[in-house]
């Protein structure tokens, strides 16, 4: 039997307005277990407060009923209130009397007794309640960043400069990412190799950050402040501690004709090749596909050449296994592929590109050398058409839904970079709109426009054919002027819509995090928590998470790295109480709850149990990890002994709170 | 018992809120001032998945005469996939209810976001009409529990 | 209609003292004062808080007590629990007496008494111990021997150090399980006890406890000479009706709410071994 | 059959492959048989039977069986087989512990169809061609066969077996069967008409809960209905919605998981078409969620513990059928 | 002897319900006869028996002992017993009958119990001579003769009249008020098919069934049989066999809080339930084998035991037609007295 006290509210006028407020306190003081109840102006005042307090300690209440505002707004003020004199903070229930009554009804006759029901249902609820401690759990003081782009590198950065050791895994030999492959950035236009590399350089130097290149995340266990993750370490055929990335075993390798994809294919490698020059870290790599050794067993020569003996051909997958208190997700994105764009003639003529491909033919460390040529021909193009939004904003199927944000900042620095260099190119770019919301980003573009002579034209270009004489013609049209235009364009750069890595799916599935339809990785909040997966300890770093610019992406993966620092301050988590757990009397070991837990936050144990009829028997049984359990309970539901059960929200508190409304 | 006849039926209608989104918007119905019935009474829960068929079957036995459930849209599930179990398990339980003949208006599911105040007070608004309409619930209730007059 | 044995009366409890750490006595008397009803030492009542749970508990208090019932509960289960979270004022619902009694009209008449209880135990025999004190001159020696984990946990410590210790007319033999500091008497077992002590075979020997300590002490007194006609024990099993028709009390053809709760040893030994 | 079946329980407990065999064993009469653990030959001769009665299925024995040291065979009609999967999926019984047979079923004979015909007084039953000849101690009576077949064997769903070590005879197929008319002929009818059918059904209903325990899907530790801290135990249905609390939460609780093999129906001593409620779930989920048959394999996940984003919504209930 | 045709059945059950609620066993939809209230049109069943006995009668499923009303710390104690209206049982079967002296030595024994007692009181037993015994029958066994039941009257009938005969007082009244549809008949007829029917009783298959082995003085020798083991194996622990029992009179009481009192009932339990015996501090019937063999010494022992030697069992057939794994008395009793 509780001693509950019951505090009604007036809010003002909100409540006292349209509830009969000092009716409320008086019908329920009636109600069994009720020992104190009264009302007052505010009750999440200091005085309001103080009158709770006191009664707790005057009269030995075991439970608090405050009748108020919603839950939502003053619960925790009450729990804190509550717990100040040593009354459990879980022993408090809120009953609504502002937003779902007060405020939604006008009669005060009806209004009083819904309230006076609300009132007892919130009495018959803590009857049941039981205090409740939340538990707590260490903190791993290791991070891991999934991703080495320019995200992954800013967000480990920051972690190891708070001192905080931190792994980054990198799919690809090298880490740098999308931006290592930019030429120029926007708006200002300066080199992204100048500005990524010596971030890269200082990952590698520091001393806190290790990285795993060329590896992959195989399984993730465990929860916040303490995930287990499996790291498969792929065979890259190099000892990564005796390469010294001194490039011999790249001049002498025979197989040369391998496509270079960090030149977007446009040029070739070699079979053993180190992706670039300023790649981190600086240590080739053979690629299976291609070598003749790891194919034939024939050749050798790099094996050969290298100094230092780095040459592994016998080299296999491995696999390791790290602990981590926090886990940034940093894993990028891709241009979509454009094969289902063929009115553009992209898989028909190598003068179709992507803009990422131009920025590889732009740039200085690209196939040409930085020169502009046409793919086709290798001549210098005198006409560039800009197609926009190719497959962004698309309603169909082949496209994606969203805007990909970056395009028209990049093609008006296309644009801009082009007709500096060669102002004898006239320069189209046929857009459906122009946004450009950033610092600066507007003049840029209408610096384009105006000082470079970029014919900007809104409308959509309905086809391009390649023609016999090396020409493409560009059908579009122009909604301003409402004419048809016809262009005989020498290249065609179309601005791919980017769409998250082709990795983030099975990896949410591994991290238990949340993905919209689009395979973004879904923020806690999109207002308030946008770096933190739903989650915990799992964090959100940089376009995985929704199109990005460069900026954007270091000022979110530097507050990713700031929420995984304040975690890993932190010595050990606070857990919520309100979690799930398992009667293991009662538990069939069926998996049922297991199957639609979303957090993995149960396991099956095999325990020892005395039966009931004096045998001893080893049971399977279901154990849920408070510290990974959100407390949603799915799993309440799915457990049809009834062995599964919520603290806070238990199955008798509900129906506690049932029959108090319908009766 | 002559004066009873004469009032209307007020339903007891029982609302298992999911807190994050539909109590939230039943939240915002009130500080937006929207009106529904105060027949309609609130349990909060975490989420739309903590809704066993055994509370709903309570409350008609305890006199309730409409049992609505409102959680996130689905997708916007604050714990990512409760509301999708939700929607099975009472799609099947309500499928159950209207095979052994209770009228099927009697409960329903509704997704409501915390930004949807207005949408909560008018599913709140319709679903204690047409509850009105089917009168009280007599084919599954307790006569036990059956309010003396 | 005449009264059913099934439709209990309102008990108010009056008094809760704190015997133990898990066990309180409650003092109950009828709303208009006085008993309830009347019984016999050894006999049990069925209290329920309704809606909560009805269960049997003995009647701790002695039958020449003319105004008030005592039950010494041990809080074990859903009903207890709440009996000990309740206030005095608090009314409950009483039916009974329930049972036989310690056959202290005849049997026990002018006999040698030895009491023996371990822990809560103490309570079914406190009834007969008072009701022998209350008609002294119709009984013979009286020795009490009786023992609890601690000194915390022995029952009713205060009427046992007040009236009975100080009742030139019996004997009392406190032990508890573990020496402990505040404790001077004797620490130990209650069967190794019971040796120790030796008491005479010329008494009648009446015995309440868990099972285990029961049954060591039965072992105990046998091995002193005791006969199992001379040994009275009683038993609080599994009743639910109170009055022998629900079906569930039985050992054997005995229905322990009906027949019982108070046995004999010897006839114990003659139902199945079902308890 | 019996005597092909007798063979192999002798040969593997003979050669050490199992240590006891759990089938059925002779009644008083041809049809009261009872299931039964057999650890000897001789106990099987003596006592094994396996004829047109043996219709118990012993899967849900297992999981008891499983717990005991050593091996148990187990002989599994197609049917029994679904809910033998169905248990190791959900980690009830060790699979390792059982040496699982499958023996074929032609449909098994319900004792109460023959008696309701009004035949009484019954001595043996024999079966000639398609033909029950029955000697009663009123005379010799006979029936179709197929009017003494067992309710759930004329919706056969299937003649093949989802697991076995070992097969005596040939497998069957799985067979389209008319499981869900009655299912749908209810749905067809107005909620009035259909609240009181399962009204005169559901007040037969005695609470004797042979429905839940002979059911393999029930083999909670605890029963919500005999746990009273679970807030709906009941003991015996004091009110109609008691009644139907216990069949619809019933169901509910074996959704996705009934194998529909029946048993509950059979043992109903009030004869409830208690399956329905169950073919009802069934019916749903293939209906809404696609074709799922709990039992026919060990890894699937269950419609319960599954969903798909694009799924019905609930209002599914208000915009089909007969209201 | 008193005889009706039985053409005229309606008009006999017309006059019984006049003044009184009248049941008879009539056949359901699915085959199987229940007890139902007689009203206009309801035919008597030609079945053996019932699916449940008629034990309900007197000792329902379900009933209501006491209300409580709780207000603050005070308990308000409802007497809800309200005296029982007349009514009359007919077409009750020798088996049956008996079961009711066997529930009123339980009931009716110090202290009484006033619910049953109060239907009892008011419940006139019109019993019916079997003709058709079958193969699950017994009750021969236990001396009880199906062709001549007790009861407060018993009704006998030859295929085309219903012949009555009052057993004692209550069953006198009653024939007396029914006594104008009857007339004084010639019972050739009847003794022809009472000695048919005594024959095939003498060649049913369990006619045999010796009770030798059973009563209050074989207590711990049964108890103690290596048999339990292997006859409670399969049972699952259902309540079937209890449930449809005519002497099975095992009861728990349960409060049910309807939010506006606690309503204290009692309804029937049965000894094979996993729970029946648990309480705060353990169960000591924890095996399936300790609840089967409960079930079964009760009513061959411990009833005989503490009733001059009578068997708790009037050999119905029930628990043999309706047990899920076909285990039952017969089976029980067989085994147990071959050891």
């Amino acid at each position: 039997m509780q001693r509950i006290g019951v505090f009604v509210c007036h809010c003002g006028t909100n409540i006292a307005a349209t509830v009969d407020v000092k009716a409320v306190a008086e019908t329920l003081k009636n109600e069994s277990g009720v020992v104190f109840s009264t009302d007052y102006q505010y009750m999440c005042s200091e005085s309001g407060q103080n009158i709770i307090k006191d009664a707790i300690k005057e009269h030995k209440l075991t439970g608090v009923v405050v009748c108020s505002c919603s839950p939502r707004m003053h619960e925790a003020t009450f729990r804190k209130a509550v717990a100040s004199v040593g009354l459990n903070p879980y022993m408090l229930e809120v009953a609504n009397l502002r937003e779902q009554c007060s405020w939604i009804h006008k009669d005060i006759a009806t209004a009083t007794e819904k309230a006076v029901i609300l009132g007892r249902a919130a009495i018959a609820k803590v009857h049941l309640n039981a205090p409740l401690t939340a538990g707590e759990s260490p903190v791993v003081k290791r991070a891991l960043v999934i991703g080495g782009g320019i995200a992954g590198i800013q967000t480990a950065l920051d972690i190891a400069d708070a001192g905080f050791d931190v792994d980054i895994i990198e799919k690809e030999p090298t880490i740098g990412g999308k931006m290592a492959q930019i030429d120029k950035t926007f708006p200002t236009l300066d080199c992204a190799a100048c500005i990524l590399t010596p971030k890269m350089v200082e990952a590698a130097q520091n001393e806190k950050i290790h990285i795993h290149s060329f590896s992959e995340v195989a399984d993730v266990k465990g929860f916040v402040g303490n995930f287990t993750v499996t790291i498969k370490k792929k065979a890259r055929f190099v000892d990564e501690t005796k390469c010294t990335g001194c490039g011999l075993c790249t001049e002498k390798c025979p197989m040369k004709k391998v496509p270079n994809e960090f030149n977007m294919n446009l040029d070739n490698r070699t079979a053993v090749y180190i992706p670039f020059a300023q790649a981190v870290p600086k240590v080739a790599r053979i690629d299976p596909n291609y070598c003749l050794m790891l194919k034939n067993g024939k050749c050798g020569v790099c094996s050969k050449v290298c100094s230092v003996g780095a040459i592994d051909y016998k080299q296999q997958d491995k696999f390791i296994e790290e602990r981590y208190g926090a886990i940034v997700v940093a894993t990028g994105f891709n241009p979509i592929k454009l094969d289902k764009y063929d009115e553009f003639a992209y898989s028909l003529s190598p003068d179709v590109v992507t803009s990422l491909e131009l920025e590889r033919l732009m740039n200085a460390a690209g196939p040409n050398g930085g020169t502009l040529l046409r793919p086709s021909d290798k001549t210098h193009p005198h006409t560039i058409v800009f197609v926009q939004c190719v497959g962004s904003r698309c309603d169909d199927s082949k496209g994606k839904p969203y805007c990909s944000k970056i395009c028209c900042m990049y093609t008006a620095k296309h644009a801009m970079l082009i007709r500096e260099k060669y102002p004898d190119t006239e320069v189209y770019v046929f857009y459906i709109d122009v946004r450009t919301p950033g610092k600066n980003f507007d003049e840029f573009y209408r610096r384009a426009v105006e000082e470079y002579g970029v014919h900007y034209v809104k409308g959509m270009v309905g086809k391009v054919t390649p023609r016999t004489d090396g020409k493409l013609a560009v059908q579009a049209s122009d909604l301003l002027s409402n004419e048809q235009l016809h262009i005989d364009a020498d290249m065609v750069v179309l601005a791919a819509a980017i769409e998250p890595d082709k990795t983030a799916r099975p990896l949410a599935t591994m991290l238990t995090t949340q993905m919209d339809t689009n395979d973004f990785f879904t923020e806690a909040h999109p207002k308030l928590r946008p770096v933190e997966s739903a989650t915990a300890g799992i964090f959100l770093s940089g376009a995985c998470q929704g199109p990005k610019d460069i900026p954007e992406t270091v000022a979110q993966a530097s507050a990713a790295a700031a929420k995984a620092i304040g975690l890993l301050c932190k010595n050990s988590i606070t857990c919520n109480p309100c979690v799930a757990h398992s009667d293991e009397l009662m538990c069939n070991g069926c998996s049922s709850c297991e199957k639609v837990c979303p957090y993995g936050a149960i396991t099956y144990i095999d325990k020892e149990f005395r039966m009931p009829d004096r045998t001893t028997a080893i049971r399977r049984v279901a154990s849920v990890n408070p510290a990974v359990c959100q407390g949603c309970g799915a799993c309440t539901v799915a457990c049809p002994s009834g062995a599964m059960d919520l603290n806070g929200f238990s199955n008798s508190q509900i129906m506690a709170e049932v029959d108090a409304i319908c009766k | 018992m002559q004066v009873n006849e004469k009032k209307e039926f007020e339903p007891v209608i029982v609302a298992f809120c999911c807190n994050w989104c539909s109590y939230a918007g039943a939240d915002l119905s009130g500080t937006n001032r929207l009106n529904y019935p105060t027949n309609v009474k609130i349990i909060r829960v975490p989420c739309s998945c903590r809704v066993n068929p055994m509370f709903i079957l309570r409350a008609f036995q305890r006199g309730a005469d409409g049992v609505i459930i409102c959680g996130c849209h689905p997708g916007d599930c604050h714990y990512t996939s409760g509301n999708y179990f939700a929607r099975r398990r009472m799609t099947l339980l309500f499928s159950m209810l209207d095979f052994i003949g209770i009228e099927r208006d009697r409960t329903r599911v509704e997704w409501v976001s915390a930004a949807e105040g207005a949408k909560f007070a008018a599913t709140m608004n319709e679903f204690t009409e047409a509850v009105k309409k089917l009168g009280p619930n007599r084919r599954l209730e307790d006569l036990r529990c059956r309010k003396q007059s | 209609m005449n009264n059913d044995t099934l439709i209990p009366h309102i008990g108010v409890v009056t008094d809760i003292r704190i015997d133990t750490p898990d066990v309180k006595t409650f003092r109950v008397i009828s709303p208009e004062g006085g008993k309830v009803f009347e019984h016999m030492p050894g006999q049990c009542a069925m209290l329920s808080i309704p809606g909560v749970g009805e269960a049997m508990f003995s009647i701790t208090s002695s039958p020449t007590n003319k105004d008030f019932m005592e039950f010494s509960i041990k809080k074990c289960g859903c009903l207890t629990n709440w009996l000990h979270l309740m206030e005095t004022g608090q009314q409950i619902t009483i039916r009974g007496p329930y049972g036989n009694a310690f056959p202290v009209e005849t049997e026990l008449k002018g006999k040698d008494l030895l009491f023996i209880a371990g822990g809560i135990g103490l309570a079914p025999l406190r009834s007969v111990i008072n009701y022998v004190r209350d008609n002294r001159e119709n009984y013979g020696d009286v020795q009490i021997i009786y023992g609890s984990r601690s000194k915390q946990d022995l029952v009713d410590y205060d009427e046992i150090l007040n009236e009975w210790m100080n009742d030139p007319n019996i004997s009392v033999n406190l032990t508890i399980d573990n020496a402990q500091d505040d404790w001077d008497g004797h620490v130990g077992f209650v069967p190794n006890f019971v040796t120790e002590l030796n008491p005479s075979t010329s008494r009648t020997v009446l015995v309440c406890g868990p099972p285990i300590m029961i049954k060591f002490t039965l072992n105990a007194l046998k091995a002193l000479g005791f006969e199992e006609t001379q040994v009275y024990t009683t038993m609080e099993l599994r009743m639910k009706c109170g009055v022998g028709k629900c079906g569930r009390c039985n050992i054997g053809n005995k229905y322990v709410c009906k027949d019982g709760p108070v046995f004999r040893y010897d006839q114990l030994g003659e139902l199945p071994d079902e308890y | 059959m019996q005597e092909a079946i007798i063979n192999k329980a002798k040969e593997l407990l003979a050669d050490g492959r199992v240590d006891r065999v759990i089938g059925w064993k002779k009644g008083e009469f041809s049809y009261d048989i009872t299931p039964a653990v057999f650890e000897t030959a001789e106990e099987i001769d003596a006592e094994f039977v396996c004829n047109d009665f043996t219709s118990a299925n012993v899967s849900k024995y297992l999981v008891k069986e499983t717990k005991k040291d050593g091996t148990v065979l187990a002989f599994l009609k197609p049917c029994d087989t679904y809910s033998f999967n169905q248990l190791v999926k959900e980690h009830r019984i060790d699979a390792s512990k059982v040496y699982t047979v499958g023996i074929p079923c032609d449909g098994k004979l319900d004792p109460e169809k023959i008696k309701q015909k009004g035949i009484s007084g019954i001595r043996s039953i024999e079966k000639d061609g398609d033909m029950l000849k029955i000697d009663t101690v009123y005379g010799d009576e006979t029936l179709k066969i197929s009017d003494a077949m067992s309710e759930r064997c004329l919706s056969c769903k299937s003649r093949k077996h989802v697991c076995y070590d070992e097969l005596i005879g040939e497998d069957g197929d799985v067979i389209s069967s008319n499981r869900f008319d009655m299912v749908e002929q209810l749905e067809n009818m107005s909620a009035q008409e259909r609240y009181d059918f399962w009204r005169s059904q559901l007040s037969k209903c005695i609470r004797c809960n042979a429905c839940r325990n002979v059911c393999p899907a029930c083999t909670c530790e605890k029963c919500v209905f005999d746990n009273d801290d679970s807030g709906i135990s009941n003991k015996a249905a004091a009110d109609s919605f008691e009644e139907n609390m216990f069949h619809v939460i019933r169901a509910f609780h074996v959704a996705g998981r009934c194998t529909d093999c029946g048993e509950c129906s059979r043992v109903c001593p009030q004869n409830i078409p208690l399956h329905l409620l169950n073919r009802k779930f069934i019916k749903d989920i293939n209906s809404l969620y696609g074709e799922y048959q709990a039992g026919a394999d060990t890894d699937s996940r269950a419609p319960l513990t599954d969903y798909k984003q694009s799924d019905c919504e609930a209002s599914v209930v208000h915009e089909r059928g007969v209201e | 002897m008193l005889r009706i045709s039985l053409d005229k059945l309606d008009t006999l059950f017309a006059k019984i319900a006049e003044k009184q609620k009248l049941y008879i066993p009539s056949d359901r939809e699915d085959g199987s006869a229940e007890y139902m209230e007689w009203s206009e049109g309801r035919k008597l069943s030609n079945a053996l028996n019932t699916v449940r006995s008629a034990k309900e009668f007197f000792f329902p499923q379900t009933e209501s002992l006491v209300d409580f009303k709780l207000s603050g710390k005070n308990i308000e104690v409802i007497d809800i017993r309200k005296e029982t209206e007349d009514f009359v049982v007919f077409g009750v079967r020798a088996c049956d009958a008996r079961s009711f002296g066997i529930l009123d030595k339980v009931f009716l024994s110090d202290p009484v119990d006033s619910y049953y007692q109060n239907r009892r009181n008011h419940g006139t037993i019109v019993t019916m001579a079997c003709t058709r015994p079958s193969e699950t029958c017994f009750c021969t066994a236990f001396g009880i003769d199906p062709t001549a039941p007790e009861g407060d009257a018993a009704c006998f009938t030859d295929g085309s009249f219903l012949y009555i005969k009052a057993n004692n007082d209550r069953g006198e009244a009653f024939v007396s008020s029914v006594s104008s549809l009857f007339e004084d008949g010639d019972t050739a007829e009847l003794e022809k098919v009472q000695a048919k029917t005594k024959e095939v009783l003498g060649i049913l298959p369990l006619s045999g069934l010796s009770t030798e082995a059973f009563g209050g003085d074989k207590l711990n020798k049964l108890f103690g049989s290596e048999k339990w083991a292997e006859l409670s194996e399969s049972c699952i622990g259902c309540g079937t066999c209890t449930f449809v029992c005519p002497t099975c009179q095992c009861y728990d009481i349960k409060d049910f809080n309807t939010g506006h009192e606690i309503k204290r009932f009692r309804c029937w339990d049965s000894c094979m339930y996993s729970d029946f015996t648990k309480m705060a501090h353990g169960n000591p019937r924890l095996t399936q084998l300790e609840r089967f063999r409960q079930r079964f010494m009760h009513k061959l022992v411990y009833f005989p035991a503490n009733n001059n030697g009578e068997l708790g069992c009037v050999g119905c057939g029930r628990c043999l037609t309706k047990c899920p794994i076909s285990m039952n008395i017969v089976k029980v009793m067989k085994a147990l007295e071959a050891e």
